[in-house]
């Protein structure tokens, strides 16, 4: 075992554990506490990756932002938060067996890709992958469109989400 | 050369290499050492901090501050640690007890984490991250985030409140923030803080002083002091979030917000006022930390005389100033100099850096005319009369009373 | 570069021992006796009444949502600003172009009043 | 060194497990965070496969970019979307939310 792999190890079982706490905890507040955990070691994961600017970008969007909505959303819907009863729905069961079945495809149809257990290649050191992504975003060859489109994308989000929950009476 | 911390932390490999480790081994060990090294520099530079915060208060309201405990009083903010340590610390009925006990960490342990990128001198630093000033905001998002933890496991109603008006006040400035830091990293074309220091022949204040302007404000307000302190409000929410903290939980909060102060001294003195640069200070790297702490302190007391200076705005004030102002003017500020950016040569430094200080004047200037005008007619509006309650014809009264409960 | 990042990492893993450290030292020396009258929420001295739990506006959502759509935006703009050399011209117009689209949303909220605080 | 095989496993079992918290949970916000995690395992796989496969390439990266944008949009109106009905109709059990029925 090499360090990173222990460390690889670590990260995920953290990632997993926290996951599993965000679907079963019955508080809602410690569900997204979870989470914020579990997404975290996702950014870790970025950075064993050598995608570093993915993973502060995880932590600044998900952490910052995304949490904080999460929780003023909870608290903004208190009664139903407070709700101390069961938290799943009646057939849950049938979920558990929907996901573990889903996972055992996923893994036997990848294990019998034949690129399953590829080496990690040397990253070529010339190329900044931060100055890389920016002119590719840009780029007219490249994702210029979906970089206009995300922006067209997240104004119509925010004139909806204002519109749905904007309500003047309750303001 | 002529750098003392460099050749102790050599001499210090070398030998840990002479003991036949590992090259991982030695760097995790020279890491752990960087950090355990830094961590307790700054929080002995926080302790002192407490007695700089007193003296300097003292002397804005015209006292004498501490003078008892040692030579100017200097000992004092030991004691205070003293006794903080030896206070009862009180669980309040129905919090939630981990929660409750992780945010003051996380109110301290953020701050301390920012100082892994400050670079100091150009060979004294933390890291080199390429991706320096993203860093940054993400720890600022991860303090938000302590912060609602500690209002909410604390059961309290003030606190809830407090927090979430904390935190409505830090994502909000956290916009024009994020905005402003964009022109430094166009200017020096890296996220480094170390290659933006490199960068930085002419300070970044002389070429871009609106947006150093505009992080100054907004970090002042992501750091809850006054003029925006409106999370502490006495008089209205108790005294913010961390209401049920004592002791030296209470104490982490205290020391998390003045190191957070300075620290803020220190991010903008690299960004704009060339961190460590200086007279010198490319020979001599030791003078390096020497200027870098000289301009962080300068900008720190700025950041006091404008806290003991200035009343506490209204809570409308405080968000509009913030989305009809601070983030209209980063956003057209940005747009400017991006394309400004593009369009001077960059041939010579000195002609590009005066037309982007001609360019900021010229978008000052329209905005203070604009600022002024809005300002007239706003006055106009508060001053119009207000209408007076006086008792209505009853039939009316009843029937608009009638509708408004049926409605 | 991963070298850049185990500083880090240890810096996170050290850094919330020295904050822990002083939460500790008081549990060793401090004196511990709670009582059910001691460890009453404080609100403003009088006894507590009600929930907790009181019922936000939604105005807190407003702001946080605002400001995750102006965040995403800001992070996509970082990478551009990083690659601002190798950018022609209209390459830094496009990123004014995402900008502007984004100014729509601000001006939306303005016009609707969701940026008051009343 | 570690070999891909280990992070196409992990960001399997992540989305599985989004997927049973999408499934099984009652309230509308525990499911918009099993939402999150399916679209982090996702995430983790775009950029798992950009560094084994095509690391010359930067499409990986910039996909990871844009799922960022989705998600936020995702989050913002689905919240908005369910403190709308709660406060129309005082419940955000998705079981109870049937108004297409009538």
């Amino acid at each position: 075992m090499t360090p990173l792999q222990i460390i690889f190890l670590i990260t995920s079982v953290g990632i997993l554990g926290s996951a599993l706490m965000v679907v079963t905890t019955r508080n809602l507040v410690h569900a997204a506490l979870w989470l914020v955990v579990s997404l975290f070691g996702v950014a870790v994961l970025y950075v064993m990756l050598s995608a570093a600017f993915l993973a502060v970008a995880q932590v600044v969007i998900y952490i910052g932002a995304i949490a904080i909505l999460m929780i003023f959303a909870i608290m903004l819907t208190r009664r139903v938060a407070k709700d101390s009863g069961p938290q799943t729905n009646p057939n849950w069961t049938w979920a558990v067996v929907v996901a573990a079945a889903l996972f055992g495809g996923l893994t036997w149809l990848l294990s019998s890709w034949n690129g399953f257990s590829t080496p990690i290649p040397e990253l070529s050191s010339r190329a900044d992958p931060l100055s890389q992504l920016g002119q590719a975003l840009v780029s007219p060859n490249a994702y210029v469109l979906p970089f206009e489109v995300a922006s067209v994308l997240l104004l119509s989000a925010l004139i909806g989400a204002i519109m749905v929950a904007w309500d003047r009476r309750s303001g | 050369m002529g750098d003392p911390i460099t050749l102790i932390g050599k001499w210090l490999e070398n030998l840990l290499y002479s003991w036949g480790l590992m090259p991982g081994v030695v760097s995790l060990i020279m890491a752990v050492i960087g950090v355990v090294v830094i961590a307790s520099a700054v929080l002995v530079l926080d302790i002192l901090l407490v007695w700089v915060e007193r003296k300097v208060v003292a002397r804005f309201q015209d006292r004498l501050g501490p003078n008892r405990v040692g030579p100017f009083g200097i000992i004092q903010p030991i004691a205070d640690v003293i006794k903080l340590l030896i206070k009862e610390d009180i669980l309040p009925i129905g919090a939630d007890k981990i929660v409750y006990n992780l945010a003051p960490i996380m109110a301290l342990g953020t701050v301390l984490l920012l100082w892994a990128v400050l670079p100091l001198s150009s060979t004294v630093y933390g890291t080199n991250l390429n991706v320096g000033v993203l860093y940054i905001v993400a720890l600022g998002a991860i303090s938000t985030l302590g912060i609602i933890m500690a209002g909410w496991a604390s059961n309290n109603k003030y606190a809830l409140l407090g927090a979430f008006r904390t935190v409505a006040q830090m994502v909000s400035y956290e916009v024009p923030l994020v905005i402003a830091l964009l022109v430094p990293v166009i200017l020096a074309r890296s996220m480094g803080l170390t290659d933006i220091v490199e960068a930085q022949s002419i300070w970044f204040v002389f070429i871009a002083p609106i947006p150093a302007l505009i992080v100054l404000i907004t970090s002042i307000a992501e750091l809850g002091r006054a003029p925006f302190d409106l999370i502490e409000a006495e008089s209205e929410i108790v005294a913010g979030f961390h209401i049920e903290y004592t002791g030296m939980k209470f104490g982490l909060f205290y020391a998390g917000e003045l190191l957070h102060a300075l620290t803020v001294g220190g991010i903008i003195a690299t960004l704009f006022l060339g961190g460590w640069r200086g007279p010198g200070a490319e020979t001599y790297p030791i003078l390096g930390i020497f200027y870098f702490f000289i301009k962080a302190l300068f900008l720190y007391w700025v950041i006091m005389w404008i806290k003991y200076s200035l009343p506490r705005i209204r809570i409308d004030h405080m968000l509009n100033f913030n989305w009809k102002f601070l983030t209209p003017l980063s956003l057209v500020i940005l747009i400017v100099m991006a394309i400004v950016d593009k369009i001077v040569p960059k041939t010579s430094m000195l002609v590009y850096s005066l037309v982007m200080l001609f360019v900021n004047v010229v978008v000052g200037w329209l905005t203070l005319q604009l600022l002024r005008r809005n300002a007239k007619s706003a006055r106009m509006r508060v001053a119009e009369p207000k209408p007076v309650a006086r008792p209505e014809p009853s039939p009316t009264a009843a029937t608009s009373q009638t509708s408004s409960s049926s409605s | 570069m991963l070298n850049d990042w185990l500083f880090i990492g240890v810096f996170l893993i050290l850094a919330p021992i020295f904050p822990a450290l002083a939460l500790v030292i008081p549990r060793l020396i401090a004196p511990r006796k709670p009582n059910s009258l001691k460890s009453q929420t404080y609100e403003c001295g009088i006894e507590t009444v009600g929930d907790t739990w009181v019922q936000f506006r939604v105005q807190y959502y407003i702001f946080a949502l605002v400001f995750l759509i102006f965040d995403v935006e800001m992070v996509f703009l970082f990478p551009w600003a990083v690659a601002f050399d190798q950018l022609p011209l209209f390459a830094v117009l496009e990123g004014v172009l995402f900008i502007l689209i984004l100014v729509a949303g601000l001006v939306y909220a303005w016009r609707k009043g969701a940026l008051e605080w009343t | 060194m570690i070999p891909l095989s280990w992070y196409l496993i992990l960001a399997a079992a992540l989305f599985c497990i989004g997927l049973y918290g999408v499934l099984a949970r009652k309230n509308a916000v525990a499911i918009l965070m099993g939402i999150e995690l399916m679209l982090n395992a996702v995430n983790i796989n775009l950029v798992a496969f950009w560094r084994y496969r095509t690391p010359e390439m930067i499409a990986g990266q910039a996909y990871a970019v844009m799922v960022f944008a989705v998600a936020a949009a995702e989050v913002a109106v689905g919240l908005a979307l369910i403190i709308s009905i709660y406060r129309r109709r005082s419940t955000i059990v998705a079981d109870d939310i049937d108004m297409l029925k009538f």
